[in-house]
């Protein structure tokens, strides 16, 4: 074993009672815990088919995270194809990437190129506000990473419950200062988002964030592993419990022993460690260290494994043993489910191998080597040389379940639709004099909706870079991308949960219009799209029916504006009980100046005195 | 006045960022004798008159409640200091 | 404010520096985690000089500083800031060089040594890098935590008190220029004797003016030892040097340019001698 | 393995802005008997082997030198964490 630091667990290898392949094919009969690893009875006799017997655990932890709703899109893939259906050749001809890697890349010309992509963490920001949120402008950024780019800006559009809930003081500020204490750490200029309060959103806050990245063509890397006999190397922090809370099932591998054992309800970040993983990637990637590269989020190993050697053209073979651990008492099921933040995985060519432990030296990153590529189509994954998974990756990464649920119009949309204000507004009048005016004017204003956000951005740093052109209070973010010619980009979010609940279809649509606009009148042409679908239980057919609208409407909106989707996220499940939130499609679109120096600010200021104002549109 | 020491630690199981970072700067500075560092808060509660069993319960509440996070924090210890004990663990 | 910004355009002149007035190579530093440093390289071409890159490790910290008119330790979060911020960073190698450079530790008088000049090595450190001096205790006090325990980025309008120094010498003494502010810990504290000594040595560089955004004792934003090459700022000059990605100024949104002055200070510093 | 503990607070002179919020927020949530609150830092150093003086002695120039700041800062204990000590003090 080649480490970056000594590493003690080898010693300790067999301390479990290792449920090996060999194993595992000889007792058939042993109960599982499917169940409590959230498959379903059908999933787990498809996993059963698919290897000829019964999983081991670690196989069996492999595919319960990989089925899973989160990293399978098992309840929305059938719907979200409409993104790559609805899609003309002029809309395809500046992206690079699309769907289905980790983040979109679009193409800026000058040899430059811009990857960006929205994703929710909010459950987690729940119950843990600063922590979940901190982790999930680190996750996205490492997606940024992943794709060979630079992360150049960030953003943060949430949605809460109502501002004077008891709950929202611990919820807002923790998340607030979440997102703050790793974006700004990382360097990454706050450019824009959005803060809605809701009285729907109490049990159930959204906290999605955006990054941007940008990179030169040839820097552009997928997360595949090529090449027979090139290297495999986990590097960045050590692996450790996290995010397996709920998979404590796995602590004992055996099944027959039920050692209870602690694991982190929740993930801590360390965006230091972050900071210099990006640093460290970027050095990787200009000397083209890296074949190939895969960062760590929802599933870790298990994810990053499955996923690289499914997109390459053969197979690899890992040992789990080498994994650099955090808690020695992690169980190689745990192992590869571990959900510990600031990690990558990378495809090293052998003679590259020097190279890469000196930049891992020279940034102080730790790092093991746990395997190669190989040409078997399998990927198999060793315990002190046994064997405990032998699957044909794809199965894992790919062909998980697909469900076409069904969705129907709910009942009680007609009334909702033929409802009207009533409450305060319906019985005001329009404001008559100058004074009731005023008042109405003063009222809108003071709405936590509608007033000044600085009291959450003066939180961020807008600065850092030095290539902010334009950041809150403007419509979009502007990031100048070449500092010889002003290319650049420009970002903006949106949604409107109460639309898209009126409407779904036209809801999403909205979304779209609205982030193109505000893209548009920053002064920049609107190219790309990614777009974070945050919906309630896709098993409730009232609820599909939302989501399957707003992918269609969404979907059709970007045929109609020519602008492809080129990736992003699904958060379902965020309901209280019976009670979901309203559909919140957040929709981000990216435009493209060929000289940020032509941006448009908005607000008026001094200069314009004398000017006229002109309202447009209908 | 009286004081109370609330002591509070990242519990074992959670990343400490700050426990790593100033783990990986003690041997660069000679200090070679030690695995881990584990960061934590110390918070000083001046009590205004007695120690009674109450305040002392309230010292305990608030320790579980607002000056730690259940979540990702153990309350190590809650204890009165005494002046004794302050000579003597500085001396220590 | 200085002859640059009007000569600069409105907006949109990316590439083209300042005339090379001097050669003066200016060093920034990078530690693990530090943010700004491409800022203030960015900042010490638009004044004319030649950015250097020092890495915080440099095993030749004397040689390589021997080079040098000048130094910046920029803004970040140098490890993390987790245990103080800067508290760790001052360790590095290149510290303990630029620490005699400069004209060591606690000792005001800036009898450093460099390339035929009398006076220490000039050293900027903004932000984190005014921590990390702190730290050094090539100035005196700390930083704590904001008054309000929360990150704070703003534009913020400082009074240049100190003229004399290296940094500053472009600008008049009273001038008042606008740059942002963005920090968490960045309460500047230091006993009252201290304090006075300061205020009645006139080592107070920078002052917050129109508001104390974070409690610094006696409105406190940036210091300078008693030689003039160490002065250490919390808000961050070099995020007010190029028009469009600057903070508000009366000419316009964004247009503010009013931290260039303290760049081209030290480049004329430099090409005119000590101070 | 062995602990040390290291406990930094603010020197007394010094502002405290941590505490002051705690303190603050102290008789809002009805705990009422506090005069005042300071916040400091705990470390725990685990020790490779056994406490000598020798590491002791390392730990205390470690806590003077790294873990505090003495401009701002006092290092109120440095002191060897005993099993016993610490059921004593969770259960004080
Ligand atoms: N959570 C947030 N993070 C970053 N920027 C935000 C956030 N919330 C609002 N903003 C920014 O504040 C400004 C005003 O937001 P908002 O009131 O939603 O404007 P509008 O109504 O024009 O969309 C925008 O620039 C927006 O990007």
């Amino acid at each position: 074993m080649t480490t970056g630091t000594q590493n003690t667990s080898s010693a300790d290898a067999r301390q479990f009672n290792i449920d090996t392949v060999e194993h595992a094919a000889t007792t058939p009969d042993t109960e599982l815990p499917w169940a409590e690893l959230g498959l379903k009875q059908n999933e787990f006799d498809e996993v059963v088919k698919i290897l000829g017997r019964r999983p081991t655990a670690a196989e069996l932890a492999m595919y319960s995270v990989m089925w899973s709703e989160h990293c399978s899109y098992k309840s929305t893939k059938v719907h979200l194809r409409q993104f790559g259906d609805k899609l003309t050749e002029d809309m395809k001809k500046d992206l690079m990437v699309g769907i289905g890697e980790n983040a979109g890349v679009t193409n800026l010309g000058d040899g430059w190129a811009v990857t960006f992509k929205i994703e929710s963490h909010n459950s987690p920001s729940f119950v843990e506000p600063y922590q979940g949120a901190a982790t999930g402008i680190g996750g996205i950024v490492r997606d940024i990473i992943s794709m060979g780019a630079r992360p150049v800006a960030v953003m943060d559009p949430l949605r809460f419950g109502a501002i004077d809930h008891e709950d929202s003081q611990r919820v807002v500020h923790g998340v607030v200062a979440g997102i703050g204490g790793y974006g700004n750490s990382l360097g990454l200029p706050n450019i824009g988002g959005e803060t809605v309060f809701d009285p729907i959103y109490q049990g159930n806050p959204l906290v999605n964030a955006l990054a941007v990245g940008v990179l030169r063509h040839e820097d552009l890397r997928l997360a595949n592993a090529s090449g027979v006999g090139n290297k495999i190397v986990l590097f960045g922090a050590r692996t450790g419990g996290d995010g397996i809370g709920g998979a404590s099932v796995l602590a004992s591998e055996s099944f027959d022993d039920t050692k209870p054992s602690k694991r982190p309800a929740v993930q801590v970040g360390d965006p230091f460690a972050e900071k210099v993983l990006i640093e460290c990637c970027l050095e990787l990637f200009k000397s083209s260290l890296v074949e190939g590269i895969q960062d760590l989020g929802a599933a870790g190993i298990s994810c990053a494994t499955s996923e690289l050697a499914s997109n390459g053209e053969g197979g690899m073979q890992v040992e789990l043993t080498d994994v650099l651990l955090r808690d020695p008492t992690l169980t190689p099921g745990e192992i590869l489910m571990s959900e510990s933040q600031e990690r990558m995985m990378a495809v090293v060519n052998p003679e590259n191998v020097e190279a890469f432990e000196a930049v891992m030296a020279t940034w102080g990153v730790e790092y093991s080597w746990l395997g190669e590529v190989t040409d078997t189509n399998r990927l198999i994954i060793t315990w002190d040389g046994e064997t405990i998974v032998d699957v044909d990756p794809k199965t894992v990464a790919h062909d998980g379940p697909v469900y076409d649920r069904p969705y129907h119009r709910p009942a009680g949309q007609d009334a909702l639709e033929a409802d009207r204000f009533r409450d305060s507004a319906a019985g005001a009048d329009l404001p008559a004099s100058g004074e009731a005016l005023r008042a109405s004017v003063l009222e809108l204003m003071a709405s936590p909706n509608m007033c000044d956000k600085s009291w959450i951005t003066s939180q961020y740093d807008r600065y850092v870079g030095g290539n902010t052109a334009l950041a809150a209070p403007d419509d979009a973010g502007v990031i100048r991308v070449d500092e010889e010619t002003g290319l650049g980009v420009a970002v903006a979010t949106d949604a409107n949960g109460r639309y898209a609940f009126l409407d779904p279809y036209a809801g999403a649509q909205l979304a779209l219009a609205e982030s193109y606009r505000n893209v548009a009148t920053s002064g920049a042409i609107p190219m790309a799209v990614s777009d974070c679908l945050n919906y309630g239980s896709p098993e409730d057919p009232e609820v599909m029916w939302q989501l399957a609208e707003g992918i269609r409407g969404l979907s059709d909106a970007c045929l109609e504006l020519g602008i492809p989707v080129t990736g992003g996220n699904v958060s379902l499940y965020n309901q209280t009980g019976a009670n979901p939130i309203h559909p919140t499609p957040v929709v981000a679109t990216l435009g493209k100046f060929d000289d940020v120096g032509r941006r448009t600010p908005s607000g008026f200021h001094a200069e314009a005195d004398g000017q006229a104002v002109y309202l447009m549109g209908v | 006045m009286p004081t109370i020491v609330v002591d509070v630690m990242p519990k074992p199981e959670i990343l400490d960022p700050q426990g790593k970072a100033i783990a990986g700067a003690l041997p660069r500075l000679g200090f070679t004798g030690f695995a881990s560092v584990r960061q934590g808060r110390r918070f000083e509660l001046t009590v205004d008159g007695e120690v009674t069993q109450d305040v002392l319960a309230q010292a305990r509440k608030a320790a579980e409640e607002l000056l730690s996070n259940p979540v990702i924090e153990d309350v190590v210890n809650v204890a009165v200091l005494t002046e004794s004990a302050q000579n003597e663990s500085q001396s220590a | 404010m200085t002859a640059q910004n009007t000569e600069l355009p409105l907006i949109g002149d990316y590439s083209t520096a300042g005339p090379l007035l001097t050669g003066a190579r200016i060093g920034v530093v990078t530690f693990p985690g530090t943010l700004d440093d491409r800022d203030a390289a960015r900042a010490v071409r638009l004044a004319g000089g030649e950015a250097v890159s020092l890495w915080h490790a440099e095993p030749e910290g004397a040689a390589a500083l021997s080079s040098l008119d000048a130094v910046i330790i920029p803004g970040g979060f140098s490890y993390g800031d987790y245990l103080r911020a800067g508290a760790i960073a001052r360790f590095a190698p290149l510290m303990d060089a630029i620490i005699s450079a400069a004209g060591g530790a606690g000792n005001d008088a800036g009898s450093g040594t460099r390339k035929g000049s009398a006076a220490g090595l000039p050293v900027l450190g903004i932000c984190n890098g005014f921590q990390i001096l702190t730290e050094s205790h090539l100035l005196p006090g700390s930083m704590i935590k904001n008054e309000n325990l929360k990150f704070l980025c703003q534009d913020q309008v400082l009074r240049v008190e100190n003229n004399a120094t290296a940094w500053t010498r472009e600008f008049t003494a009273g001038e008042e220029i606008t740059v942002p502010l963005k920090n968490q810990d960045g309460q500047y504290v230091a006993d009252e004797k201290t304090l006075d000594r300061l205020e009645g040595e006139g080592l107070v560089a920078f002052r917050y003016v129109g508001g104390n955004p974070n409690g610094s004792r006696r409105d406190i934003a940036g210091i300078t030892n008693a030689a003039g090459n160490v002065v250490g700022l919390m808000p961050h000059p070099e995020h007010a040097v190029e028009p469009g990605f600057g903070p508000d100024s009366a000419a316009g949104m964004r247009l503010g340019t009013d931290g260039l002055g303290i760049f081209t200070s030290v480049v004329a510093s430099i090409a005119g001698g000590a101070q």
